[in-house]
């Protein structure tokens, strides 16, 4: 039961991915992709995390703590980037 | 009743990534950047928790490490989504024909 | 567009060779000699749980020092090559002033990301990750510090003092695993404890966190030279 | 069904195709790197296919996998490991190339190489 | 089994990034198409058990490679506008 | 702006970190942690601790953090169901806005946790914070009005954390 339900949940990340991804490529404005793509690395951190369920091992969830901390830099640095910050 | 921790966690990991979808359709349907930045920040940020609870709950040794993950996605999803709409503000992206009022603008044009 | 025929070419060559390789590769369905050697014999020699960071720090120890050592000389022509045509005295006009909240939320998250990074170099031995992983965290850190602060004045003394004080406590480890153990970097210097314990696979934690500071430092050095293209 | 190794590295193979195109016919300096960094990655993606192998796990030795059960249990280490530091060096050289590439472009005002004619005879 | 079909979908993400990452018209889109195959491969070393270089790429792919392009591009910029 | 420093709240509050991330309160990850956060400590003394400037001496502050995490997640979760129902609609419900309205806390802190509160609740983005005012973009404009804007956006979370933080 439980792991049909996970796998459902995989299918629905990568739906979630897939609109996400078509943002990115429509755009139309660089803000707009960079939007899309700060949802894509949070749905990655799911991913990630789903991952560690079904291979069963905790370590992998070290990968996805990295991600959570680190994934806003790239997003603050093109908005920097956009604003003329630097 | 390890049985239905289980099943509440495969729902809780099902609510979840069904709130990512949500957020994924509000990036596509939504008619300009600050509201999807709206769709996109609020609903992958309770989508993911919703995912970790779930993980949480179907593997209980987990706890703690899931635990620090939500804490750091609630910490830094909210303030790179503050950053971007500020900076898309600042160079005056194009906002929905939709738009009632923009107190900032008038501020600045001050 | 001459030279997007030969580029076509060349590429359509080079995917015929690919084609070929994927077609013969056949996956292995067990491992072969070496890695079989390195699953048996880590935990009873090295005492690492973690095999990569075995292969990385000890079994291939002299090839990561040498690439820290590349990893060096590139920071250090980036800082040379930047240097040449920096330009004084020039205050960068209409710059974008930093919001509040990143301010703000920069000195909050800052010391997470350096404990982050600790704790992924400490834990080499243990957990994925290691001195890499934990240097490249470090340095998204102080990314932190410079993105919150473009003008921040970075001290470039303490961070090269960290690199080169790593460096030398990294090899002056290697020599004393030449003296007092099996070979150069040889981890048994120390004690290796119970498998799955901090203090445990004799130098590797030491060794994986001198990496971790050395290269942190060198990433550190880059984006700070970067930085200090216009100086004030 | 088809092993994903398989599928990782024809994906890999077609990233570096893809970003040695990109390198060859861009004449904007900043575009060759970016194409380079893609070509970079589909390069580790190969290698790291080569050691996977179906129905294997990683090589870290926990609970989940204790000691005794690793030879049947681990996956390849020995590319994982070059990989690794391929990554950071891979990190390591496109600072570099931007930090040259900064220099051509205050050097000589531009970043496209048809305009660089020192070169040319 | 969803193991593979997960690899198949992010493999075709990657390539379709990768190619808006080089024949993209825009320089700063084409920065974010690389970030974006840096984040599919690291999930996809994951799903091949490498759990160590999943974290390499992440910490490297998430912050400073992106940081690094766009300081340059954002100089570069400036230049142009003087 | 209050520049008040807190040393020990931030190595306290590393080592609580550390002791998550490593999960075991053995001996050997004690010391390692002690030394890593005190090393971090003194390397940034501008630094913010996470939960620095809470005012943990009041029993009312706890109090008031209870509060504030039940308000946050039931909002949380009230603000994803409204973004459903909007996507869902075929006929995309929205008149968006930015709208200014005026906040009280002082600390940095404070003020950090309540943009990032409103961020997350129903329909409202900070968009700026300046002095005494924040921006923020509204998905569905009930009132320009600054005291009713007020009101309805942020009085419900300054309720808890003027207690907290002040």
């Amino acid at each position: 039961m439980a792991e049909a339900l996970v796998s459902l949940a995989v299918l629905l990340a990568g739906l979630a991915f897939l609109l996400a991804l078509w943002r990115f490529l429509a755009g139309p404005t660089a803000a707009d992709r960079v939007v899309a793509f700060d949802v894509m690395t949070v749905i990655g951190i799911s991913f990630i995390v789903i991952l560690a369920l079904l291979e069963g091992r905790g370590i992998y969830l070290d990968a996805a703590l990295v991600y959570a901390l680190l994934s806003f830099l790239g997003v603050i640095a093109v908005a920097r980037y956009l604003e003329r910050g630097y | 009743m390890a049985g239905l921790l289980d099943i509440v966690g495969g729902l809780l990991m099902v609510g979840g990534t069904a709130f990512l979808v949500f957020g994924g359709l509000g990036l596509v349907r939504m008619p300009d950047l600050f509201n999807r930045i709206h769709a996109g920040t609020k609903a992958t940020t309770l989508g993911t928790l919703l995912t970790l609870a779930g993980a949480a709950c179907l593997r209980p040794d987990w706890g703690w490490k899931l635990l620090l993950i939500a804490v750091f996605i609630l910490s830094t999803n909210p303030l790179s989504a503050q950053v971007l709409a500020r900076a898309a503000h600042r160079i005056g992206a194009a906002m929905s024909v939709k738009t009632r009022v923009d107190r900032l603008e008038e501020d600045q044009g001050a | 567009m001459i030279k997007r025929v030969i580029a076509l070419t060349l590429l359509a060559g080079l995917g015929l060779l690919f084609l070929g390789l994927l077609l013969d590769y056949r996956p292995d369905t067990d491992l072969n000699l070496s890695a079989r050697y390195y699953a048996e014999r880590t935990a009873p020699d090295l005492g690492a749980a973690n095999i990569v960071t075995a292969i990385v720090v000890t079994y291939r120890g002299l090839d990561t020092l040498g690439e820290v050592t590349v990893l060096f000389l590139s920071a250090t022509i980036v800082g040379l090559v930047l240097a040449l045509g920096r330009r004084r005295g020039q205050a960068p006009a209409g710059l974008a002033p930093v919001g509040e909240l990143l301010t703000t939320g920069s000195r909050m998250l800052t010391p997470l990301i350096l404990l982050l990074g600790a704790y992924v170099f400490v834990n080499g031995h243990l957990t994925p990750g290691g001195g890499f992983q934990g240097g490249a965290i470090l340095a998204s850190g102080i990314l932190l510090l410079l993105l919150a602060d473009p003008l921040r004045h970075f001290s470039h003394g303490l961070i090269s003092a960290v690199e080169s004080l790593a460096g030398v406590f990294y090899v002056a480890i290697g020599l004393a695993g030449l003296v007092w153990a099996g070979g150069f970097l040889d981890n048994r210097i120390l004690p290796l404890g119970d498998l799955g314990a901090l203090f445990s696979a004799g130098a590797i934690p030491v060794i994986y966190s001198l990496i971790g500071l050395k290269v942190g430092a060198e990433f550190a050095s880059m984006l700070a030279s970067l930085a200090e293209t216009e100086e004030l | 069904m088809v092993d994903i190794s398989l599928i990782a590295m024809a994906t890999g193979f077609v990233l570096i195709l893809i970003g040695l195109y990109g390198a060859l016919t861009n004449g904007n300096l900043l575009r060759m790197i970016v194409a380079f960094t893609v070509a970079d990655a589909g390069v580790n993606l190969v290698l790291v296919s080569v050691g996977y192998m179906r129905g294997r796990t990683a090589p870290i030795l926990d609970s989940a996998v204790p000691a005794a059960e690793a030879v049947a249990r681990i996956i390849d280490p020995v590319p994982q490991a070059l990989v690794l530091t391929a990554i950071v060096i891979g990190l390591g050289v496109t600072a570099l190339m931007l930090a040259y590439a900064y220099r051509l472009y205050e050097a000589k005002g531009t970043l496209d190489i048809a305009k660089f004619s020192e070169l040319k005879w | 089994m969803i193991l593979t079909a997960m690899t198949l979908f992010l493999c075709a993400a990657m390539i379709g990034a990768a190619l808006f990452a080089v024949l993209g018209r825009s320089l700063p889109i084409a920065i974010l198409a690389a970030g974006l195959v840096s984040l599919v491969a690291s999930i996809l070393f994951l799903v091949m058990a490498a759990p160590d270089v999943a974290m390499t790429e992440a910490a490297i792919g998430s912050g400073l490679t992106t940081f690094l392009f766009f300081f340059v591009l954002g100089r570069v910029r400036r230049g142009e506008n003087d | 702006m209050t520049q008040a420093r807190h040393p020990g709240v931030q190595f306290a509050t590393l080592l609580l970190f550390w002791i998550l991330l490593n999960g075991s309160l053995a001996p050997d990850v004690l010391i390692v942690g002690v030394i890593a956060a005190a090393a971090i400590t003194l390397l940034l003394p501008g630094a913010i601790p996470f939960f620095g400037q809470f005012r943990g001496n009041r029993p009312e502050a706890w109090v008031a953090a209870i509060g504030y995490f039940t308000y946050f997640f039931k909002e949380l979760v009230k603000s994803n169901l409204r973004i459903a129902a909007v996507v869902l609609a075929p006929s995309l419900p929205v008149s968006p806005g930015i709208v200014k309205v005026r906040t009280k806390l002082k600390t940095p802190m404070g003020r950090l946790l309540l943009a990032n509160s409103i961020t997350l609740t129903p329909g409202t983005l900070t968009v700026d914070l300046d002095g005494d005012w924040l921006y923020i973009h509204w998905v569905r404009v009930e009132s320009v009005d600054i005291d009713k804007a007020t009101a309805e956006i942020v009085a419900g979370f300054e309720r808890y954390l003027e207690v907290m933080y002040g």
